[in-house]
């Protein structure tokens, strides 16, 4: 059966990506310019993935030290303590042994470089910069200059983080997120560089990637709202399109007070200002000498005015990805788009009044509380109602378990497990106990790692015939994803007993020096959990190979495929594959919604977007619409 | 009693028994919390499995364009808005407001001061006058943690004592916490209290041990290298022995007689047990620069293990 | 291949590109400074009584300022109309007086008003010594009033090396009118005109002051939050000044000649751009300079 | 689902973005007119912002009660100010939905944060 459409253009099968008749530009750009500082989105995006990846991986390997340490605490690492010793030098790793500064080190950068080197660069940027335009018939973005420089940006920002791994003293100790007074005193004096040292240079580097991050948003928000194609109307977006959007507007709006406050906490550091530091700090039994008046809670409030936004830029993109997979795979129409789209709206919009459930204890009144307490239940509201949907779309399909849909039928209960365990998180009371227990970490990595990690690698699967042309191996495809889902939930559920335990996090002695972690559950006690989490930590690991070598293995020998291989309905299926520079031969133009599969009357259980309406479409339209009555 | 299935959870997840007066309430809303989230991926996932099943493409060859019709899901999230709705606004926001607004009356409390520090805690006690001596911090010194002035005529008779804390069964506690460096979070997982110890604010906590014994006290917030081992006990006790105490302390009392504290009582076994010392690597070098973090002297040093008796 | 409305506006929207483009910006823009004064009140609520010090800068200076900005932000306005009107001559007067206002309001900050600051000197008394100092603080005086103790005491520090020499036990101050004669309502701040500085020295002992340094940022609060806004408003100013010395020579300007609507839309999007700098400055100056 | 033609491949070229992307050569006289009349409006504003400033930096001295009060006047002025920078300079007195939409957000935003921070300072249970 020819799956690609009438209106895909034939002759642009097999075509070469960089000539086309509709453009204007023929000459050729040199290699540089096509590969390197490109300004084609498609190309841009890929940048952005491989970087993205490349990111994420080197966050799990600190994380997979790290998980050494926690179940061996003290005892040196095999094989490869030595040559991290040499890499790193011996202030961190003495005979190959992990000292707490280290420990510290590795936490704030996996933190960092999970979140804003590899989630967001991956889900956001990459996703978006090539699925985005194509998905809605555009040409391209409508800055690509500055598209390219907020690549550029991220790229630098990323360098800067990496690099203070190797600068005299070690990478930042903070956290992630860095608080107050401790982020100022620390890495300074002594071996320290007054400019190049760990936190410094994360304060800098920050400051590149919120810069790349601005004009990614700027870009996007302009792009979705000018270059929809002619028909396009909002309520014929593709969810995904949807999901973009609010996290473009999200970065856009919740980043500038964290550059604020990373401004003001550089100033601390470098010109001795007292924005964060009260007055009458004594420092290793010396009054520290500045000027006081400043306010530790004010850093919470910038970094947590991004902070929440940020853990559903974390979530909307992979929310979107799932969705177009779920509506390809069961072959109908996602249910509940506009409550879908209405949902992400608001969760976007209340994601700013939330802040402060991360701020439990700070010493907030019952009238803030009850506030913030609100507000945070009720923004549990539309994830409910967009999971809810995604379960509910699964009804009545005809549901093909290929890679990508396995991977996004698992962020649902993975999601799922994540998100309902912040329900207790958000009342105050209760976060009383759990607050910075490893209840918190298997809260949140159970909706970052098994949730928009799955949610990236079923987009890599997705689209990747579209990016390539190639299809990436089904059989390894399914020996990636077993047992990461398996290796996952070996590592996060345990972490809930050893939270109720009220083991602490970032305890470098992983709560073997405890009374209260060495209590029994289920047969362990919560330190002695530590073993199999990191044990099934490293054998994730291991089960990342497949995928790499698939990944790279396709890209040159993956099965050829057609423009349109998993019979889908949105505008990016309409493109030749890979899209060629200004993407689509024939302006496309809009008929129908983003999800008409299985549609009455067709011969074929997908009807492509651009596709123009039929009678016996009007048809079928006319009876669902009675039939909503 | 209701509450022993419902308790049922918390205890299946290993939480530690509660030891404090107002805990059962914490534990109740963490209770309550767990079963509606256990009901709904119970519900959710018996959903989720018979459709993955009954809808895949083998046993369901033709897709249906429509899917559900019934409003179905609308009564469940309903049903959720509301079960949410009653505990923020029945449990939640009151207890909250109980747990803050209403200190215990001051005259039958025992008023603590908690001082963080890197990395360990300093408890300030008035002493028989009930009045707290002047802290300065310009008088913080090796022996003088807290900074408290020798001249200050309350503070004669003040009790300072480093990481172990004795008090009263049956007593409401009153926590002051604060911090001298950075910040630090008071946490006693026991009596299901917690508070962050924030630099240049004096923020209360309270409680009222109903069983005694010995509790950990964790730091829980980042504070340092030595974040993992700065750990503090709380020793309640029956009211007799917490008088010899007192009567030991105020013997000792004054700014300079803190002895260093034994971090288990005896009895307690030690944790971790069987393997070697509890972080640092025997032999392993100090670490960072010391001229950047060196634990003050009466603090166990950056690197040392919480010390095991 | 073009991308499409980069100067004609797509029609249900009716804006072209780069409009939405810095709009979406400057709403970013508004974010970030918004954090900045949001920064600035925590901070100023928090003070203790007498820790934010009122009438320090140069009120005259600081005004001039002021219009040099709002007379750029009109000329800026005047340059996009004369393109609109195609008087090619007109735009290039009314956008050379715009870079000039923003040059010269750059060179005022940093040749004048900053460097003035860095010469004063502020010394913050400790507690328990302010009765020491009764003398320049006047603060039983102020308590009669009903007004916030003074526990600075400011001017022009006569032994410079006093900051870094550990062996010099005192400063000398040549006070300002305000600690040479404190109980003198018409010596206290604010004035309009800044008073000159007083013939009185002072000799203030380092075992007395709780800290003490030149007027830079790390001194107290206040000025850490004015030198932070004012050095990222200077950057906007810098960054506009760019941008608009790009559009007014002829690498920038040439664009008239193939697509002049192009540079109108050009010049109207950093002009908002400007607008926003300005405006920003509208909230700095009382803030700042006056309340 | 009420589409109700199907335009042609030869249609969608013919007034698609293609023909759009090429409209900016014709310029757009219409314009020119209306801009002309506003310059006096232009610097009209200009003056008024100038007096503003005046009128701030007078007000400052006036002594209204409470220092607090003396703030809200300054900033009511302020306020008033950036308010004729928006609406005039910016041309938000005539700007599209699309625009509005974006800033009211941002705006509401903005206060969220002055607020909230605001009124955690102001509620705390520290002593
Ligand atoms: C993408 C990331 C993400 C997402 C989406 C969320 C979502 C939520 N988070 Fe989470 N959170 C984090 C990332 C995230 N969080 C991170 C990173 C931290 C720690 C930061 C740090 O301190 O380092 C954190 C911490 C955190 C805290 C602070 C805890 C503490 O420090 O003490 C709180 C408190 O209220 C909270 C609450 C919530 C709530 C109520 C939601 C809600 O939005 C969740 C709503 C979702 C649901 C309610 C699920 C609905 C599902 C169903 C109904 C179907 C179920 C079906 C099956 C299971 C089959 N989170
Ligand atoms: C998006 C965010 C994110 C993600 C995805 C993860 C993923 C993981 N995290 Fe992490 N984590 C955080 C954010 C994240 N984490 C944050 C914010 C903290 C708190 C830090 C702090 O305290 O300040 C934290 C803390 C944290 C801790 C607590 C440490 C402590 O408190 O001391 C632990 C402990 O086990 C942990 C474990 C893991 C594990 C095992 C994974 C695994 O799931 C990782 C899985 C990763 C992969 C499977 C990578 C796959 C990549 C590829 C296959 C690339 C292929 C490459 C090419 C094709 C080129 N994390
Ligand atoms: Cu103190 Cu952690
Ligand atoms: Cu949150």
């Amino acid at each position: 059966m020819d799956v690609s459409t009438d209106l895909v253009s034939h002759h642009h099968a097999g075509h070469h990506p960089h000539q086309h008749d509709s453009g204007h530009d023929h000459h050729e750009l040199g290699w540089w310019r096509k590969y390197v500082f490109s300004t084609d989105h498609k190309v841009i995006g890929i940048q952005y993935l491989i970087t993205g990846l490349i990111f994420l991986l080197l966050g799990f390997t600190l994380m997979m030290l790290m998980r050494w340490q926690l179940a061996f605490p003290g005892r040196s690492l095999p094989l490869i303590g030595n040559l991290l010793e040499r890499a790193v030098g011996p202030g961190a790793m003495p005979d190959g042994r992990m000292t707490p500064d280290f420990y510290n080190s590795l936490g704030a950068m996996h933190g960092t470089i999970m979140i804003f080197l590899g989630i967001v660069p991956v889900a956001f940027a990459a996703f978006g910069n090539f699925v985005v335009p194509l998905q809605i018939g555009a040409p391209d973005m409508t800055f690509p200059k500055i598209n390219m420089a907020s690549y550029w940006a991220f790229f630098v920002g990323g360098i800067v983080m990496l690099v203070s791994f190797f600068v005299p003293g070690g990478a930042a100790k903070g956290g992630w997120t860095s608080y107050t007074p401790l982020s100022v005193i620390t890495d300074k004096g002594g071996i320290h560089h007054w400019f190049f040292n760990g936190q410094t240079l994360w304060l800098v580097g920050f400051i590149l990637l919120i810069t790349s991050s601005l004009l990614g948003a700027v870009n996007f928000i302009t792009t979705i709202i000018q270059l929809r194609a002619k028909g396009l109307t909002w309520m014929r977006l593709p969810f995904f399109v949807w999901a973009q959007l609010v996290t473009a507007f999200l970065l856009l709006l919740a980043f500038p007070p964290l550059e604020a406050a990373i401004v003001m906490q550089l100033m601390d550091r470098i010109g001795a200002t007292s924005f964060f530091m009260p007055t009458g700090l004594v420092v290793n039994g010396a009054a520290v000498a500045i000027s006081g008046g400043g306010s530790p809670i004010l850093w919470q409030h910038l970094f947590w005015f991004l902070g929440h936004p940020e853990v559903y830029v974390l979530i909307l993109p992979g929310m979107g990805i799932v969705a177009e997979i779920i509506a390809n795979n069961t072959r109908k129409p996602l249910w509940g788009y506009k409550s879908l789209v209405f949902a992400a709206l608001v969760l976007g919009f209340l994601s700013f009044i939330v802040w402060a459930h991360h701020m439990w204890l700070t010493g907030m009144g019952s009238v803030v509380s009850a506030f913030f307490q609100t507000t945070t239940l009720i923004i549990s509201i539309p994830s409910v109602i967009i999971l809810s949907a995604f379960f509910i779309s699964l009804w009545g399909g005809s549901i093909r378990f290929n890679t990508p849909m396995l991977f996004a039928t698992a962020f649902l209960p993975m999601f799922g497990i994540g998100g309902l365990t912040g329900i207790p998180l958000s009342f105050n009371s209760a976060d009383l106990y759990l607050h910075d227990t490893y209840y918190v970490i298997a809260h949140f990595h159970y909706i970052v790692a098994p949730g928009t990690i799955f949610a990236l690698f079923a987009g890599i699967y997705y689209w990747f015939p579209k990016a390539t042309g190639r299809r990436m191996n089904e059989f390894w495809g399914k020996v990636h994803f077993w047992p990461s889902l398996i290796c996952m939930n070996v590592i996060f559920l345990p972490m809930f007993l050893q939270g109720m335990l009220s083991m602490h996090r970032r305890w470098y002695d992983g709560g073997q020096g405890w009374n209260i972690a060495n209590e029994k559950v289920w047969g362990l006690s919560g330190f002695q959990w530590n073993v199999p989490i990191s044990a099934a930590a490293w054998v994730m690991g291991l089960a990342q190979i497949p995928f790499i070598i698939n990944f790279f293995w396709s890209i040159k020998r993956g099965e050829k495929v057609n423009d349109n291989p998993w019979q889908a309905t949105t505008l990016e299926w309409a493109a030749p594959s890979p899209p060629p520079h200004g993407n689509f031969a024939v302006t496309p133009v809009a008929h129908r919604g983003p999800y008409e599969y299985s549609l009455p009357g067709r011969e074929r259980d997908f009807t492509m977007q651009n596709e123009p309406i039929r009678d016996s479409d009007r048809e079928a339209y006319a009876a669902a619409a009675a039939a909503h009555h | 009693m209701i509450n022993q299935p419902l308790a049922l959870i918390n205890e299946l997840f290993g939480q530690p028994p509660n030891a404090s007066e107002h805990g059962f309430q914490i534990d109740h809303i963490l209770e309550f919390s767990q079963w509606f989230m256990a009901v709904l991926f119970v519900g959710w996932s018996a959903f989720f499995i018979y459709v993955l099943v009954r809808f895949r493409k083998g046993r369901n060859p033709v897709a249906d364009h429509e899917g559900v019709k019934s409003g179905i899901s609308t009564h469940l999230e309903f049903a959720v808005v509301l079960i949410e709705a009653v505990l923020l606004i029945g449990f939640a926001i009151p207890l909250w407001g109980r747990y803050v607004n209403e200190f215990p009356e001051s005259k039958d409390a025992i008023i603590v001061h908690a001082v963080g520090q890197q990395f360990n805690w300093n408890f300030h006690m008035p002493g028989p006058d009930g009045q707290f001596g002047k802290r300065d911090i310009s008088l913080v010194s090796n022996s003088n943690s807290l900074g408290l002035d020798p001249a200050s005529e309350a503070g004669k008779d003040d009790i300072v004592v480093l990481g172990e804390l004795h008090v009263p069964v049956n007593r409401p506690i009153i926590v002051e916490t604060s911090s001298k460096d950075v910040i630090h979070n008071f946490a006693l997982p026991h009596m299901r209290a917690a508070q962050d110890a924030i630099p240049g604010q004096i923020i209360p906590l309270w409680f009222t041990p109903i069983k005694t014994g010995s509790y950990e006290i964790v730091c829980g917030q980042l504070c340092g290298l030595g974040h993992y081992g700065m750990k503090g006990n709380l020793v309640v006790d029956t009211p007799e022995e917490y008088q010899a105490w007192l009567k030991e302390r105020v013997e000792l009392s004054g700014t300079q007689a803190a002895p260093a504290p034994t971090d288990r009582p005896e009895g307690e076994p030690p944790g971790g047990g069987n393997i070697q010392g509890s972080v640092a690597p025997p032999g392993a070098p100090k670490t960072g620069d010391p001229s950047n973090n060196p634990a003050p002297a009466n603090s166990p040093a950056p690197d040392a293990p919480p010390q095991h008796p | 291949m073009d991308i499409p409305y980069t100067t004609t506006a797509r029609p249900d929207t009716g804006l072209w590109n780069a409009k939405i483009g810095i709009w979406l910006f400057l709403a970013s823009e508004v974010m970030l400074f918004g954090g900045l004064f949001s920064a600035y009140v925590f901070l100023r609520l928090d003070a203790l009584p007498g820790y934010w010090p009122h009438g320090l800068l140069n009120v005259p200076v600081g005004t001039m300022n002021t219009a040099i900005l709002i007379g750029s932000s009109v000329t800026v306005v005047l340059a996009w109309a004369a393109l609109k009107m195609r008087q090619f001559n007109r735009y290039k007067i009314y956008m050379g007086i715009t870079i000039l206002c923003g040059i010269i309001f750059l060179a005022v900050k940093l040749a004048y008003e900053w460097p003035d600051k860095f010469q004063h000197f502020g010394a913050y008394i400790r507690q328990d010594r302010l009765e020491k100092y009764e003398e320049y603080l006047g603060n039983h005086h102020m308590l009669e009033r009903g007004l916030e103790p003074r526990v600075e005491i400011t001017g022009h520090l006569h032994n410079h090396d006093a900051l870094h020499d550990p062996n010099i036990h005192e400063y000398e101050v040549q006070l300002d009118q305000v600690n040479a004669a404190p109980t003198d309502p018409a010596s206290d701040r604010p004035h309009f005109w800044p008073l000159p500085k007083s013939q009185k020295i002072a000799v203030i002992e380092k075992a007395d002051v709780e800290h003490a340094e030149m007027f830079v940022p790390k001194h107290n609060t206040f000025f850490a939050t004015y030198f932070t806004i004012t050095g990222l408003h200077g950057l906007h100013v810098l960054g506009g000044v760019i941008v608009f010395t790009y559009f007014w020579l002829p690498i920038g300007a040439n664009l008239y000649k193939r697509n002049p609507e192009h540079l109108a839309n050009r010049v109207e999007v950093a002009g908002l751009f400007w607008h926003f700098v300005d405006l920003v400055w509208i909230f700095v100056f009382p803030l700042f300079y006056l309340l | 689902m009420n589409e109700t033609q199907q335009p042609t491949a030869t249609e969608v070229i013919a007034d698609g973005h293609v023909k759009a992307g090429h409209a900016q050569e014709e310029p757009m006289h219409d314009d020119h007119s209306h801009v002309a009349a506003h310059v006096n409006k232009y610097l009209m504003v200009g003056g008024l912002l100038l007096l503003f400033t005046g009128l701030t930096v007078f007000l400052s001295y006036v002594d209204f009660g409470t220092h607090k009060m003396n703030m809200a006047v300054g900033m009511v002025v302020a306020t008033i100010k950036a308010g004729l920078v928006a609406m005039i300079f910016m041309h938000l007195n005539a700007e599209r939905q699309l625009i509005y939409r974006i800033l009211v957000f941002t705006v509401f935003f903005v206060l969220a944060l002055f607020f909230l921070t605001y009124l955690h300072w102001y509620d705390p249970i520290s002593r």
